[in-house]
């Protein structure tokens, strides 16, 4: 099993934006095993908070053993977390999931909110493995971030609801302005875009990968908490819930119902 | 030698400790967090004769030191049960105990049978769950149909059966008595206290099924009550459930008259937390010099 | 303007926010921690036609996420207390609720009978203790000794009378329609849970009187699940009470269907959190744009 | 009224043996108003610990607005306290009970375990109030604690359970063996020295001032957690059961039953 809990070294904690902050940490077992898309769960101090939070993994660093995760602050887990310091060190499991898969086809990564921070590890690897610059394209509300780093990897085309930056509206209404195409699509973000994308790319037949949420308890696969409805069986129980944690977070879009 | 062996109807465990059901789903995913070989048991998930659904989601919620669940008993049903996961936890060196559910009498005593070759060592009736229309709780909140389920399960069952009670009962002992009279070889007490959430944002349950089962450390204090009532009112041995933690909570569940202990919500928290009681109640018992675990079983005044 | 009036039984409070009995005296000792007049109201610790010794200490044990109290209603029954903490609390721009307890029927009406003609607002009868032999939670958990016991304070009664309900139930709707029907005015619920902790290195139990009621945080979902069964189930308006901590929690009580909350253990954790609560309320309702907080109540869906 | 809760400014921390600290923090309110045999109580920041922990008061610095109390670790909260640093805030609430009453008698300090260091605070006092030097007799198991500070304010002798230092024995061996004669007793700790003590001074007609513990949870009278058998009926419900958190923690030792 290529998973671990352990407790690890915060290695740096920087707040970007108003309220979202990356947290890096050294772990050998996460950092040399982690992949795109893949997750860690952190476990809060506080003792009556008791379920780990998942975070999907942003970036790793395999030779200085680094992995790294964005949250925002919306809860009293994550307001915990704010007040971690470098030097401390944290409970984290990982890495989980199944994660994106490479296939060197021409990408196009769509983010929405918070689902944008793992889009950059993403950018990296395909960058890396296959020497082309994908097309990202990251929505926000008002407040942008992370558009500097995902640039290093990757062309960026912003969309903001406000208009404060780049494209006013949403990534669909960038999509289809640079009429951008790709062979296959990966996707991290609230409901509404993934079902949007679902609908643009469904008609062209082009392969869209998307990351989904659900509450967690264990984050492994042994509770089912976390099950979504899928078009084929689940592997665990043979009904149509595929685990999030375990067969998830990332599902091609046709096979989870949205 | 300390001894830290127990006896559970006949069936001996090394230790009393093993996870609660539902919490560790076959052993499986914890496989590589711990060793399943140091566990007195392992007590799977609920199932069924045919695979259930479960309910929607969300099908879970943090409380104040607890949580709710509404999984709604998803299990792949008998068939795959004992050709997967039966195989799987039959490479450990350690006790199996089934937990088993059903809609009906009928559906229950089908799994019950279909165990009855099996390399199973207990079975787990789960008459508590608090979170499916029909079987579950229904058969766990009136004494009379908790009698009838249980001796018509005995009849049928090759193993001895422990009933598993619920907490949402104004009187636990009648409960207990009732399951003594049919015919249960142990029990296991508690199953969740009924419980909801609610999101003031949305306005709407913070579970789809609207209502849950609360457990985890919050419920110990009633989990404790029951088992010291229930202890002093039946002669069956008593395997303890309900925020157990560590040692010290596995130990008071002991004291209070349990024979072994569960530990559910606690394996969310951390996967160690079942070692690490092993490990706790074997060094309590050297540091008291006590030789026997089982001399310390009711013992509390 | 935004209203936070609700209406108990015809008595309006300011707004819905009170100290649950027990966990707030008559209210002198926060006299200087918090504003009395800023309160929905005042609900005193329990009282009985007799002054009461309660039991033997230790009293009260901390649990994960709540705490254990087996106070046994100590109390310097009603004389002192009408000359005394009625005279205390009459200073106040706050609606006085009392809390009444009793061993036998004709206790509680005695105490029943001498505040007719005093300056108190509500009175909540508390048959749901579960720290006292006779009297309180034996009245509790059975539905027909609710209901005698209801409608024999409700004929001597001046005030309107709220039935405080135990949680310890198989089912709280039985209970509170059998209070409806014995005549109450309102409900208010839950007191606590029956749980016990154990001292492991002693091998003792942590409370002289064994067990205890449990309250706190940790049984807030029980509380609101209890809450809104009951809801649909009578008409009454109901109190919530049960581990709430903040406007958060008092507004998921609200959507269950409470009309008002009680903050006990809460109290001691923080003595601001009963104030904390009113404003948090105020902020939400504004935040929203909710002009009424009675829109409110009952609306989860 | 006079007491107060506040978060405080923690001014110090410091381990004076393996498991025993003082903490020091700033309150106007607890140094104004606090007099020796008072206590505060703490609130842990973990969710999980509800009540507050209750310490006596062991030095109040009127200038400084600082007030102290020392901690022995017996269980989370005390655990806790530990982690906490200077220029940390933590949630106090005091000046709590009673104190001591001061009279300018030949005073005569016992204190064993956890209940010495509240003997601080008054044998200063005493000291500054009539100018003379009480006689202070402490008892440890084995490892000895604050008396270097004692002796500041009083003459110290010591009893040690192994005999490592001091008298071996306890305190009341060190009373008798040294023949020590009082107008005032002051006591705190653990019952069986409390019960010692009354069975040596009561027959002599000694004034024995003694504080009491017991589990608390509001600390301030409302409760009725914390009661303890009187003589004297209780002005709070007229029966026999005094509150330690408000008519005491320091009780004659005639008016309770030990
Ligand atoms: C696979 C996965 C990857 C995620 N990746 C990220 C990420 O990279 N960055 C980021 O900011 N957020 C991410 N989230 C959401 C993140 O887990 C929640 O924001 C976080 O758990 C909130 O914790 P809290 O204590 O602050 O909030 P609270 O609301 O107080 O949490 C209460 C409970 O609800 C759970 N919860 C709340 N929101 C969510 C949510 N959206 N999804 C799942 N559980 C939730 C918490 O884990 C906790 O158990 C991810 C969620 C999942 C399932
Ligand atoms: C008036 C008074 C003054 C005290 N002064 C001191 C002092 O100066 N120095 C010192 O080291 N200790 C003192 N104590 C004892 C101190 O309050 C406890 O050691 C402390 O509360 C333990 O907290 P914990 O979380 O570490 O232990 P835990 O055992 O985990 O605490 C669990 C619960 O029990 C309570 N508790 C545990 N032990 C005691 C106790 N002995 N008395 C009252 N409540 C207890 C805790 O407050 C908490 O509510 C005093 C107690 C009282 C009542
Ligand atoms: C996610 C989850 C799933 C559960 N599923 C089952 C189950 O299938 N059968 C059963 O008898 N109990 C089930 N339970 C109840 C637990 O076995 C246990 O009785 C309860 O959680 C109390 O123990 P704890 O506080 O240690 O978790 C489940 C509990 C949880 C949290
Ligand atoms: C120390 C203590 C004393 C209590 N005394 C009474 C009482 O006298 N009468 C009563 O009806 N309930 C009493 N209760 C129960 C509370 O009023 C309340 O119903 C219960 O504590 C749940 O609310 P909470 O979780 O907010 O504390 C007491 C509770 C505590 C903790
Ligand atoms: S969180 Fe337990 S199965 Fe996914
Ligand atoms: S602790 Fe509440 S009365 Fe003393």
């Amino acid at each position: 099993m290529e998973y671990k809990r352990e407790s690890v070294l915060i290695t740096s904690q920087v707040k970007i934006t108003s309220d979202i902050y990356r947290i890096s940490f050294q772990s050998v077992t996460m950092a040399q095993n982690g992949k795109p898309g893949q997750f860690v769960t952190v476990y809060c101090r506080d003792g009556s908070r008791l379920l780990p939070r998942p975070f999907g993994i942003s970036e790793i660093d395999k030779e200085k053993n680094e992995v790294s995760f964005v949250y925002k602050v919306v809860g009293g887990g994550t307001e915990e977390f704010t007040t971690y310091r470098p030097g401390e060190f944290m409970e984290v499991m990982g890495p989980l999931g199944n994660g994106f898969s490479l296939d060197g086809k021409k990408a196009l990564l769509v983010g929405g909110g918070t689902g944008i921070p793992i889009l950059l590890e993403l950018a990296k690897q395909i960058k890396q493995t296959t020497g082309r610059e994908a097309v990202t394209v990251v929505g926000f509300r008002d407040e942008t971030y992370l558009t500097a780093e995902l640039s290093k990897y990757s062309r960026v085309l912003v969309a903001t609801e406000d208009g404060s930056k780049g494209t006013k509206g949403n990534v669909l209404d960038v999509i289809n302005q640079s009429g951008l195409e790709a062979d296959v699509v990966y996707a991290c973000g609230p409901h509404p875009m993934l079902r949007a994308l679902k609908n643009h790319f469904g008609p062209l037949q082009v392969e869209l990968q998307i990351s989904m949420e659900e509450k967690m308890a264990c984050g492994i696969g042994a509770c089912l908490a976390c099950t979504c409805k899928s078009r084929e069986t689940d592997p665990y129980t043979k009904v149509h819930n595929k685990r999030i944690c375990k067969e998830g977070p990332v599902f091609d879009s046709n096979e989870v119902l949205l | 030698m300390i001894n830290t062996k127990v006896n559970i109807a006949g069936v001996e465990l090394k230790n009393p400790v093993m996870p609660a059901s539902g919490t560790f789903g076959s052993g499986k995913e914890f496989c590589g967090l711990i060793d399943l070989n140091r566990l007195g048991a392992v007590v799977t998930k609920g199932v069924s004769n045919i695979p259930w659904e479960g309910n929607p989601t969300p099908r879970i919620a943090e409380t104040y030191g607890g949580m709710l669940n509404a999984i709604g008993l998803q299990n792949p049903g008998i068939d795959t049960f004992i050709e997967r996961d039966l195989v799987f936890l039959k490479q450990f060196d350690t006790k199996i105990i089934v937990n088993v559910v059903g809609k009906s009498i009928s559906d229950y005593i089908e799994v019950v049978e279909r165990l009855g070759d099996e390399a199973v060592d207990l079975l787990e009736i789960n008459i508590s769950c608090p979170n499916v229309k029909e079987g579950g709780i229904a058969f766990g909140q009136n004494p009379a149909s908790a009698m009838e389920i249980t001796s018509e399960i005995k009849k049928k069952a090759k193993q001895p059966i422990i009933i598993k009670l619920s907490p949402n009962v104004t009187d636990i002992r009648e409960m207990a008595k009732a399951a003594e009279c049919g015919g249960a070889d142990a029990l296991s007490l508690i199953n969740t206290l009924i419980g909801t959430k609610i999101d003031i944002h949305t306005g709407r349950f913070a579970l789809a099924n609207r209502t849950g089962g609360l457990s985890g450390p919050a419920i110990k204090p009633v989990a404790l009550n029951m088992v010291y009532q229930t202890a002093n009112a039946v002669k069956l041995p008593i395997i303890g459930v309900g925020g157990i933690r560590n040692a010290e909570d596995a130990l008071e569940f002991i004291l209070a008259g349990a024979t072994a202990v569960e530990v559910g919500t606690s394996n969310f928290v951390n996967p160690a937390s079942m070692e690490k009681c092993i490990e706790g109640i074997e060094r309590f018992l050297e540091k008291k010099g006590i030789s026997d675990i089982n001399s310390l079983i009711g013992t509390v005044c």
